[in-house]
């Protein structure tokens, strides 16, 4: 057992390398000092208090996603819709606080409710995308994919069409909320401990469910086989359907998130990205919520970090990108090969 | 004017041909019993990779031949995943949909906006003149006219020669193929190959041909491999509902535009996006005959009804390749 | 043509799955192969049929030496296997399932095929439609389109692995009388079974397995006794015939029709009382699945009354009868009854009732330890249930039943498994029933029905008996009514 | 009325840690596409090279593909990207896209001793809708009507059907304008030049939905333009950032089709195709820029809004002019004499924003013989009256 546990660590440590040999000769390929790029990328998310900051900030939403298809695959579901529902929760959110951001409607209970929104939006987004699989059949991958182009097209419909800006429609999303409205964020900063603190708080809740409680172990069940978890007695389309909800309402907090601490306005896109590294990330650390905390931060780290590439080196800071995908595939690679040997021996 | 309407038909059968190599590969993949999720990646790789290819060599057939090459690679990279890792197909494809497309952006920058060799059309002596038909069909490019073909081909192959025969026998019950003498397992790489490299022609499809040139993030194809997925399912893997699937696609953008002037009120993103809700409402059409409570709700009908909605029912069903997604061990 | 294997080893890590078999087939034989489960037949058969490799000895064909290293090679050679479960392609057509494999040009010429097909319907009174497609056919037919595949790609050596379990008794007969034929044209025949009378009335040499050691050899008349005791080294007799059956109705249907898309049953009545057994025969998808699924809510009845302890139950789902006391064991284990991926205490967790938010994961593991010892499962508290052998499976599939029960349905509780593993199954029912549980269970062998029902409900496509006392039943009685002969008295009951 | 160059009152200057000229002038440009885009952000990229060369030891930084959902910027938002610009020594940023004005200005307000320049931008219009104070901002936009003004004409001029197409990116203010200052442009030179009917003149808008095609989000652009064509419109002006229509044009030109584009944004986007280019109306960014970041270096900044005509002696002179109009070879020589006429008259004072104009609903918008204010140019609520397609994407 012992043994497995050294194996485990050298193969992870194996893929990782592996990854970094690979980008590092990309790196030469596209004419950039390997080293130097490293260490750009550390210090643009390290060298100074306000770039550990912007870490900290995408950070937050990319603990949430994670969080939220931690649950998912659990239920052995592939929500790629996150980010429709991630865009949604902006949506409802941003409703919420137009709906009584001209009442007298205390501020801290329209920042409240908004995020309330959020969450209702995102699990209303991944409702509909689980009621396409369990009652329509639908597989969540396509469901959820067609759910997202819409929830793009729905997003600039309401940035150009009803909610657009006095005068201009503009891609810059629609007026900025009062600042009344913004979550509070430590001075100067765009980072809200609210938000760290909610999304550390998801991730700690995802981990206690999948530990050790029925829950946990009926949502396994459903996820590794509907009809005999049937059998047992589970009622798998409610598992499945909650764990769907569940997904949904912290990818809307996200979303809400982004809204209310982040960009103050509702904007195109504004899911970012951030359902999918969530998803990366949730492969990355197999699935073990114990890992969530560190390597998502490991991830913000790598997109602050990598505009410096561009800056200093004048390459396509889609670098981060390329570096956090080669990572997960060799690790998904790596864990095979592993397999392997140890049924060999 | 009807004249106006053929000429711009005849556009959607062009523009839907990228989608229609990727539909075509990713069915030929399937129906081995493997998924390539990969779908998005591959088109924009080959599609910057292709162009690449073509620019420097000013070859419009390198160009295309490296598409596919890289199509190939990347489906391999999910057969030996899958099939020799044993790690779950919708996995690594997903990483590779991603990888590809930024490995595409980071490594095409050199090629933004540089003007490269286009596909000249070719309107085949004769036919072009057909009316109707000659319009729709013969006036197009190299190709366009390979899509039509391959279309016809994948059919050919799949449901009437001996080696299709095995095709679907390895995709529907492995075990069963591998009694009968099929290597499994090499026959799954090579489809999954085959199917990579016709949709890594995709890409070149679009950069050398119906959208030429690479503009990064601008180019406008990320996206279009998810659709190309979606489609394939729509297509009940049968090359032909594939292809109607990919034209019916194409057709609904284009009436998003020339519709455009005459529904003021809707913003062109809402009918851009029509597709996917019909998407969606077709994918549960095909699949909501299966599901618990369509059964139990039938039960309570009236026995005449109940016998047609269930008719009704199965023929629109399209069940996929009993054995897609899983790996097949001997012993 | 004559089949000689020599000193053939296979290891799967510790077990020793085939152990130094010598064994010599001569052409024209029928040779039986017994053995326990897990004695290591199917995997020799394997091995001759090229579906797994010896990890070393000699595989002679008429005296030439021959390497198998594919199911391929197997097929050139003229060895044919039939798998238990039919390897064939359900969703095809049978010319399609004919053509599949078999070696030509590019293009198959369907018409000839359909030809062939007929000939051979022709040769062995079978009635196969080369236009039909595979999954409207019952396993038997399945198995007969196999046998002429085989016989069509030229096989000479035909191994059959335990074919007898899921046909009626008229295909079986059919087919018996098919391999006796083959034989007769020197054909060489290698029976895999746990059933001696199958053995008996058909082979001319048994060989026994166990633990991978060919035990012996006999040759007719067999003595049946001899037998067991070379499967099992010790002497295995069927209990005592009894019933538990008391007073008081647990489960009773009133008129039941349910339906699927291929079958229609209509008018079910079924008083069923406590401690009671019934048996439900009849060839694979006669009725018994409707039947037994309309019994625990999992097939909403189209018209009819089921009320299980007096409560009416009619429409109800699953879990409704699980909570009050109903539980169904359907014959797919993996599929339908355990969680692969899941361990053995896991499970045991799952069964139970919840308690609360988290597991006491003590408890559960006390638990799970219990029930290994008291069904004796080959495993541990954390193996995953996927390591388990078949038998060991349906052993865990019954430690998972909650006490107490009313109602236990089953499918086909012991199939695939050897004598002694369903002896002690049946004694674990048993002591169900003397608690007060009823059961209700599908079975396709005869015997298991005659020996452990009170009555027994027959099926023929969509019509069934009233329940019939086991004791005024034969096995040739109930053959008979399984393939569709002697019904008409209840024809006209029912049309009265 | 228009003036040449309009520059708002001054404001107080930031009290801004002032660069000793001796220390290199560091300055960033964040650009929404990419830097040779052939098109909106490459004019910014070339204008920020313009500055190096003529400010001694200025230094330009910048970032690509800065819209929101950019896949190279997972989660950053436009302002986090300027401080890391600020972080590597850039005492200027420059937000080059409307996409960018509220982390424009939101930047600019976190960051009092960093000057912002917001291309496209009117927070810091006194007469503009949404004036906002913001002392270390300067606003600054082209007069691109003209530029549209001239390919009108061209595609008039030259126009066989009197079909003409406009590929239009997003419905806003900025994009209906320009739209309609194209039909202006074409309706003056085809009524006037020609003396034909302006009813004989058909003038379509078509909107993809956003500055480039998104799959399943915008119309592909390059259907919209083969469509135009297929349809009897022989020229297609292009509002969006990428050249589709110029390409597609070429294609339909090698297929034996009488047919030209007027590409958008960048001087040399002729040289994509040649043979079938009127002619680029394109930004000058330089001359602004330039004369902005020395206020800056001098400290004599002064807050306000730029809207910057051609040099109408040269509207080609690359350190005067601010917008300019570059004749392509397929443009016939007679055909290219009108537009030099069109350009003179422009030149000397005709305003084609002088009323009677109405709006597409038939609403008088413009007075009869009343020139249009900056602000009614700039806030142009709808198309005109004649032109063909959506004015506001929903009501
Ligand atoms: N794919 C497999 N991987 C690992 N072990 C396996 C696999 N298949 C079978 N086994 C091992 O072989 C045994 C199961 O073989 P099989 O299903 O033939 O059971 P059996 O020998 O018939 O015994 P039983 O009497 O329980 O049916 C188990 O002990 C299991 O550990
Ligand atoms: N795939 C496998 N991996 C590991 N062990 C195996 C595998 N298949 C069989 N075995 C082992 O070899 C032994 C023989 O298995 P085999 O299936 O041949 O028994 P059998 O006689 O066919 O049993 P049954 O009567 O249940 O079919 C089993 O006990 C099992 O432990
Ligand atoms: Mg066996
Ligand atoms: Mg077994």
């Amino acid at each position: 057992m012992k043994k497995n546990i050294w194996i485990n660590l050298g193969f992870q440590a194996g893929a990782f390398l592996l990854a970094l040999l690979i980008t590092t000769l990309i790196l030469i390929f596209a004419g950039a000092p390997p080293l130097k790029a490293y260490g750009s990328i550390l210090s643009g998310a390290f060298g100074s208090q306000k770039n550990l900051i912007a870490v900290l900030i995408s950070w937050s939403p990319l603990l949430l996603t994670t969080a939220g298809v931690l649950i998912t695959f659990a239920a052995g579901l592939w929500n790629i819709g996150i980010e429709g529902q991630m865009t949604l929760g902006a949506i409802f959110a941003t409703w919420g606080l137009r709906l009584f951001q001209d009442t007298n409607v205390s501020p801290a209970l329209i920042i409240a409710i908004g995020l309330l929104f959020g969450m209702a939006g995102g699990a209303l987004w991944a409702a509909l995308a689980g009621a396409l699989k369990t009652f329509g059949g639908v597989n969540e991958i396509f469901g959820g994919l067609g759910l997202n182009f819409v929830a793009t097209a729905l997003t600039i419909y309401l940035v150009f069409g009803p909610w657009k800006r006095p005068g201009v429609g503009s891609m810059s999303g629609t007026k900025p909320f009062d600042e009344k409205l913004w979550l509070s964020t430590l001075p100067g900063t765009a980072l809200s401990p609210w938000g760290i603190g909610l999304s550390i708080l998801a991730v700690i809740v995802v981990f206690i469910l999948l530990r050790g409680t029925y829950f946990g172990l009926k949502l396994k069940a459903v996820g590794k086989n509907m009809r005999s978890a049937f059998m047992l007695g589970v009622p798998t389309w409610q598992y499945s359907m909650f764990a769907f909800l569940l997904c949904g309402a912290f990818a809307g907090l996200a979303g809400a998130i982004q809204v209310e601490a982040v960009y103050h306005r509702l904007l195109p896109n504004i899911s970012n990205g951030y359902g999918f590294l969530g998803l990366l990330v949730a492969m990355l650390i197999n699935y073990q919520a114990i890992w969530v905390i560190p390597i998502a931060f490991f991830f913000a780290a790598l997109n602050v970090g990598s505009i410096q590439l561009q800056i200093v080196h004048k390459m396509d800071s889609s670098f981060a990108g390329v570096l956090q995908d080669l990572l997960v595939l060799l690790i998904l690679l790596g864990q095979g090969a592993r397999e392997r040997l140890l049924k060999k021996a | 004017m009807d004249n106006v309407i053929l000429i711009g038909l005849a556009g959607v059968l062009a523009a839907a041909a990228p989608v229609l190599f990727a539909v075509v590969g990713e069915t030929i993949t399937e129906r081995a019993g493997v998924i390539n999720l990969s779908l998005n990646g591959t088109i924009l790789l080959s599609a910057m990779s292709g162009f690449a290819a073509a620019y420097k060599t000013q070859s419009l057939l390198v160009g295309f031949l490296v598409g596919m090459l890289v199509g190939a690679i990347v489906a391999f990279v999910v057969a030996f995943g899958s099939i020799a890792l044993r790690q779950s197909q919708v996995a690594i494809g997903f990483v590779l949909a991603l990888t590809a497309r930024d490995l595409a952006y980071f490594l095409g920058v050199p090629y933004m906006n540089v003007p490269g060799p286009t596909l000249p059309g070719l309107p085949l002596p004769l036919l072009k003149d057909i009316p109707v038909l000659g319009t729709l069909f013969f006036r197009q490019n190299a190709i366009t006219y390979l899509s039509f073909l391959l279309i016809l081909a994948a059919w050919i192959w799949l449901f009437r020669t001996r080696p299709g025969l095995m095709l679907q026998g390895v995709g529907e019950r492995p075990a069963a193929a591998f009694v009968r003498g099929a290597n499994v397992n090499r026959l799954r790489y090579l489809y999954t190959i085959i199917g990579g490299a016709i949709a890594g022609l995709a890409g070149p499809a679009y950069t050398l041909s119906i959208k030429p040139g690479w503009m990064g993030t601008q180019t406008g194809l990320d996206g279009v491999g998810w659709i190309a997925l979606a489609i394939t399912i729509f297509g009940g893997w049968n090359p032909w509902r594939g292809a109607l699937g990919a034209y019916l696609f194409a057709l609904l953008q284009w009436l998003g535009l020339v519709l455009q002037p005459n529904l003021p009120n809707i913003p062109s993103q809402v009918l851009q996006v029509a597709p996917f809700p019909l998407m969606i409402l077709t994918l549960l059409l095909v699949n909501v005959g299966d599901a618990e409570w369509v059964q139990r709700w039938l039960a309570s009908m009236p026995d005449k009804t109940r016998r047609l909605a269930v008719k009704a029912l199965r023929a629109m069903r399209a069940s996929p390749p009993a054995a897609l997604g899983t790996t097949f061990e001997r012993d | 043509m004559k089949v000689e294997l020599r000193n053939i080893h296979k290891r799967f890590g510790k077990v020793h799955a085939s152990n130094d078999i010598a064994l010599t087939i001569p052409a024209g034989t029928i040779q039986g192969i017994l053995g326990e489960n897990g004695a290591g037949k199917s995997t020799l058969m394997k091995i001759l049929s090229g579906f797994i490799q010896a990890d070393s000895g000699e595989i002679l064909l008429d005296d030439r030496q021959v390497s198998i290293k594919s199911p391929a090679d197997a097929i050139q050679l003229g060895i044919g296997m039939l798998h238990q479960d039919p390897l064939d392609f359900p969703p095809m057509r049978l010319v399609d399932n004919f053509l599949l494999g078999h070696a030509g040009g590019l293009f198959p010429n369907h018409k000839e095929v359909a030809w062939d097909i007929q000939k051979l319907n022709a040769q062995f009174g079978f009635a196969l439609d080369p236009e039909a497609y595979v999954d409207s056919l019952t396993v038997g037919e399945r198995q007969q389109l196999e046998i002429l595949r085989l016989l069509w790609l030229g096989a000479r050596v035909l191994i059959l692995d335990e074919p007898t379990t899921g046909i009626s008794a008229s295909q079986k007969t059919k087919l018996f009388e098919t391999l006796r034929k083959l034989a007769e044209q020197g054909k060489t025949i290698i029976f895999v079974s746990h059933k001696l009378e199958d053995v008996d009335v058909l082979c001319h040499k048994v060989a026994v397995l166990t633990a991978g050691k060919l035990m012996g050899e006999m040759n007719p008349p067999f003595d049946q006794k001899k037998l067991v005791e070379l499967m099992f080294g010790k002497e295995i007799s069927l209990g005592e015939r009894y019933s538990a059956a008391a007073e008081g109705a647990t489960l009773t249907l009133r008129d039941l029709a349910v339906e699927d898309a291929r079958l229609q049953l209509s008018n079910v009545n079924l008083e069923l009382r406590a401690g009671e057994v019934v048996g439900l025969a009849g060839m694979e998808g006669s009725g018994q699945g409707l039947f037994i699924r309309a019994c625990c809510g999992l097939l909403r009845p189209v018209h009819g009354k089921v009320t299980l302890n007096h409560l009416d139950l009619t429409g109800k789902s699953y879990h409704v009868y699980k909570q009050n006391g109903a539980t169904f064991l359907p014959a797919s284990r993996m599929e339908e009854g355990l969680v692969p991926g899941l361990t053995l205490t896991e499970h045991f967790i799952l069964a139970e009732e919840t308690q609360g938010v988290f597991i006491n994961q003590e408890r559960g593991l006390v638990l799970a330890e219990e029930r290994i010892r008291s069904f004796n499962i080959r495993g541990t508290p954390t193996s995953v249930v996927e390591s388990l052998s078949g038998g060991n499976q349906q052993r865990a599939l019954l430690a998972l039943l909650r006490t107490p029960l009313s109602l236990i349905l089953l499918e086909h509780p012991t199939r695939g498994l050897d004598i002694e593993s369903a002896i002690y199954i049946w004694g674990k029912l048993k002591e169900r029933c003397k608690q007060g549980s009823s059961i209700v269970f599908a079975s396709s062998d005869l015997e298991e029905l005659l020996q452990y029902s009170d009555r027994v409900i027959v099926f023929y496509s969509g019509k069934s008996t009233p329940p019939l006392d086991a004791r005024s039943l034969t096995a040739g009685k109930l053959g008979e009514l399984i393939g569709g002969a002697g019904w008409d008295e209840w024809e006209t009951e029912q049309s009265a | 009325g228009q003036a040449p160059a309009a520059t708002e009152a001054p404001a107080a200057a930031p009290a801004a840690t002032e660069a000793a000229p001796s220390e290199p002038f560091v300055f960033g440009v964040i650009l929404i596409g990419a830097r040779n885009d052939k098109g909106y952000s490459q004019a910014h990229y070339e204008a920020g090279l313009y500055v190096e060369q003529k400010i001694p030891g200025a230094k330009m930084l910048y970032l690509e593909n800065v819209f929101s959902g950019s896949p190279s910027y997972p989660g950053q938002t436009t302002s986090q990207l300027a401080s890391q610009l600020v972080d590597q020594g850039a005492k200027l940023i420059v937000f080059n896209s409307d996409d960018m004005k509220d982390e424009a200005l939101k930047f600019a307000k976190e960051n009092p001793n960093i000057y912002v320049i917001g291309a496209s931008d009117d927070w810091t219009w006194k007469d503009g809708k949404t004036y906002t104070p913001s002392p270390n901002q300067i606003d600054i936009m082209g007069r691109m009507e003209y530029g549209k003004m001239m390919a009108g004409c061209a595609a008039a001029l030259t126009s066989k059907t009197g079909k003409i197409g406009y590929l239009g990116p997003l419905i806003n203010d900025e994009t209906r304008r320009l739209a309609a200052s194209a039909y202006l442009g074409a309706k003056h030179c085809w009524t006037e030049m020609l003396g034909k009917d302006a009813s004989e003149l058909q003038f379509k808008v078509t909107w993809i939905g956003f500055w480039f095609n998104i799959p399943g989000v915008t119309a592909d652009p390059t259907q919209v333009a083969d469509d135009f064509y297929n349809s009897g419109y022989d020229v297609v002006i292009s509002g969006i950032d990428t050249t589709e229509n110029i390409v597609e044009a070429k294609k339909m030109h090698d297929a034996g089709k009488e047919v030209w584009a007027l590409p958008y944004d960048f001087k040399d986007n002729c040289n994509v195709a040649p043979d079938v280019c009127l002619g680029v109306p394109y930004f000058n960014w330089g001359p602004a820029y330039l004369a902005t970041m020395k206020t800056a270096i001098d400290g004599t900044w002064q807050e306000g809004f730029q809207w910057n005509g051609p040099d109408w002696a040269d509207i080609n002179n690359p350190d005067t002019s601010a917008v300019g109009f570059v004749k392509g070879d397929a443009l016939s020589a007679e055909n290219s004499a009108k537009i030099d006429e069109f350009i003179a008259k422009l030149a000397g004072g005709l305003d084609l924003w002088t009323g009677p104009i109405n709006l597409q609903d038939g609403t008088n918008y413009i007075a009869d013989g009343k020139a249009a204010t900056d602000a009614e140019v700039w806030y142009l609520p709808q198309l005109l009256e004649g032109m063909e397609g959506q004015s506001v994407p929903s009501n």
